[in-house]
């Protein structure tokens, strides 16, 4: 049981891994301000969210794993306001210099 | 498994440097701000997974707090660009 | 060599490095990021001493972390206030934190 | 090991950004970057204590204080053509910085052996203190005078800022005035995030007594959050004459030299706790100490007096 929940950790884990290289791809890639905030915000809530997924396997207690969950939900919040925020200000804001 | 979670938060900060590394030169502000934020999210995920690795229960509490602060600095960063753009007008 | 020898090393280069961008850089802001660039490399050797210190079932010597605690609340404390001086001067010189209007064309 | 070489180097590099970076806005994000990763360095080097403060202050508050000074000071932030140092003044301080760094990289590895520690005694006496974390027992017994001492530090440096204010508003509100759009997304996250931000405050002061934590950590989040709500427009500072304000950032201090003075009656000593009670006498302090530190924190980075009227 414990060696399935390992196995399972570790390709959460992986996949988490691989979306944050996505992201980071399409930040080093993507020509303009606004697709680089869509990749951004990709790598925020995928990435971050299969890591919690994988560490919430392993998690000991209810406690522990709801702490895991509540800092996903704070960084999820916090990111996509601030995406908005940062995609809002690109738009309105003067042209990169 | 300490080993495999410590690898993997070493090759997250690794992925988030080379998004640094390129997005730190800009063009623009918003950019920069990108970087940090993104900085932010892998540093959360990073110290997740320390947190497990070195059995260190607080790292969690450390990531919450990047989670809370990250939002602030970049509406600082906000409200200052905004201001800016105001004094320049 | 030992993690904690790793991180004094870094912590002996970000001393140079703040030191080196307090010298050369004239703008006030810039010097205020160097100054908290060696407060950081000195809080990390103070880290390696608290590190070496693992004793007794702790990880390691709270003394040097309690101070680092502290030094910590009172750079911020001094940043602010060098924040706070140099805003008040810009907006009493209009523009040059030297004071001197005079040199801008 | 592969990990700290990676992470030691990734901090060194994000510091050089910090000083060769041409633009002031993006030598800021670049210690934002610096802050955060000390966080992950403190937690490798054990010290979660340490990580919690770094997270919270080293990189969040100063993070905030820099990216809004770094706005107002953009114009002053472009050097002149002559300000700028030679050839001959950069190459003399890299020699300078470079055998700095050389001599304090020779002490690392000089350091004694065995590592001097006072973590046993420490250890030993903790139970006395009631208090289940050794650092949180330094800061608030052994060596309560420096804790303090540093109240007073952070009212002092209030006091100078406060001391910038031009006599005309003199009293008045610190800091811009900052218009609350009730559309936004900033109002939105503002309203969302500050309960939160407060509740986790709380908590990271009270698990300070037994875990990593403690008054300065929860009270940063505090303060933090206080200057978010600011920001949002969804509350204004206090304009600086407030008496409930002045008390507020004296309570704290007053309450630790009080409980000082009654140490001597108690205790024979300056700060000195009685013994059966100890724990509750350093509640006692570290309820209006974490208060008084939030509410000049959040002053402090709202700056001096700049208007009379809410306008």
């Amino acid at each position: 049981m414990s060696l399935a929940l390992d196995f399972l950790t570790v390709l959460t884990v992986s996949a988490g891994a691989f979306f944050f290289m996505a992201g980071t791809v399409g930040l080093v890639r993507f020509p303009d301000t606004l697709s680089r905030v869509h990749a951004l915000s990709k790598a925020d809530n995928l990435g971050l969210g299969l890591v919690v997924l994988g560490l919430l396997l392993q998690a000991e207690g209810l406690l522990a794993a709801l702490k895991l969950v509540a800092v996903w939900l704070l960084a999820l919040l916090a990111g996509a306001t601030v995406t908005q925020l940062i995609a809002h200000t690109a738009r309105e804001g003067v042209p990169p210099a | 498994m300490a080993d495999f979670l410590l690898g993997a938060a070493g090759f997250l900060l690794a992925t988030v440097a080379v998004g640094l590394a390129r997005i730190l030169r800009g063009p623009g502000d918003a950019e920069r701000i990108m970087a940090a934020q993104l900085l932010g999210t892998g540093g959360i995920a990073a110290l997740l997974l320390l947190a497990k690795a070195m059995s260190v229960p607080a790292a969690v509490d450390v990531a919450m707090i990047l989670a809370l602060l990250a939002a602030f600095v970049s509406v600082a960063f906000v409200k200052g660009a905004g201001r800016s753009q105001g004094d320049r007008a | 060599m030992s993690d904690a020898m790793l991180y004094g090393l870094c912590g002996a280069v970000l001393v140079g490095l703040g030191l080196f961008g307090l010298i050369v850089h004239p703008q006030p802001l810039r010097k205020i990021l160097a100054f908290n660039l060696i407060g950081g490399g000195v809080f990390l050797l103070f880290g390696v001493v608290a590190r070496r210190g693992a004793a007794a079932g702790l990880a390691g010597d709270p003394v040097p972390q309690a101070l680092v605690i502290t030094g910590l609340v009172v750079a911020f404390a001094a940043t602010a206030l060098a924040v706070a001086l140099q805003v008040r001067l810009f907006q009493e010189t209009g523009g040059r934190p030297d004071g001197q209007m005079d040199s801008r064309p | 090991m592969a990990f700290d070489i990676g992470l030691a180097l990734l901090v060194l590099g994000v510091a050089a950004w910090t000083i060769a970076a041409r633009d002031t806005f993006a030598a800021v994000v670049g210690f934002v970057a610096y802050g955060l990763l000390l966080a992950l360095v403190w937690v490798r080097l054990q010290a979660p204590d340490i990580a919690l403060t770094e997270a919270a202050l080293g990189s969040g508050l100063t993070g905030g204080l820099l990216v809004g000074a770094s706005a107002r000071l953009r114009h002053a932030e472009m050097p002149a053509p002559g300000e700028t140092p030679g050839a001959v003044l950069k190459l003399a301080s890299t020699v300078l910085c470079t055998l700095l760094s050389a001599g304090l990289a020779a002490i690392v590895f000089l350091l004694p052996e065995p590592a001097p520690t006072l973590a046993p005694q420490a250890a030993a006496n903790i139970a006395a203190t009631g208090l289940g974390n050794p650092v949180t027992a330094v800061l608030m017994a052994y060596r309560a005078i420096d804790t303090l001492l540093e109240t007073v530090v952070l009212l002092l440096a209030l006091v100078g800022i406060w001391s910038l204010a031009p006599n005309r508003v003199w009293g008045g509100f610190p800091g811009p005035r900052h218009q609350a759009d009730p559309d936004s997304a900033l109002t939105f996250v503002a309203q969302l995030l500050v309960p939160i931000g407060i509740l986790v405050g709380i908590h990271i002061f009270w698990v300070g007594s037994v875990a990593p934590g403690g008054e300065f950590q929860g009270a940063t989040i505090l303060a933090t959050m206080w200057i978010l709500a600011m920001i949002a427009g969804l509350v204004s500072a206090p304009p600086v004459s407030r008496r409930w304000l002045r008390l507020l950032l004296v309570a704290g201090p007053a309450m630790f030299f009080g409980i000082g003075f009654a140490g001597f009656l108690a205790a024979d000593a300056f700060l000195a706790y009685p013994e059966t009670h100890a724990k509750l006498v350093i509640l006692m302090i570290e309820i209006p100490v974490t208060l008084s530190i939030a509410a000049t924190l959040g002053l402090l980075v709202a700056g001096p007096p700049e208007r009379i009227t809410q306008q």
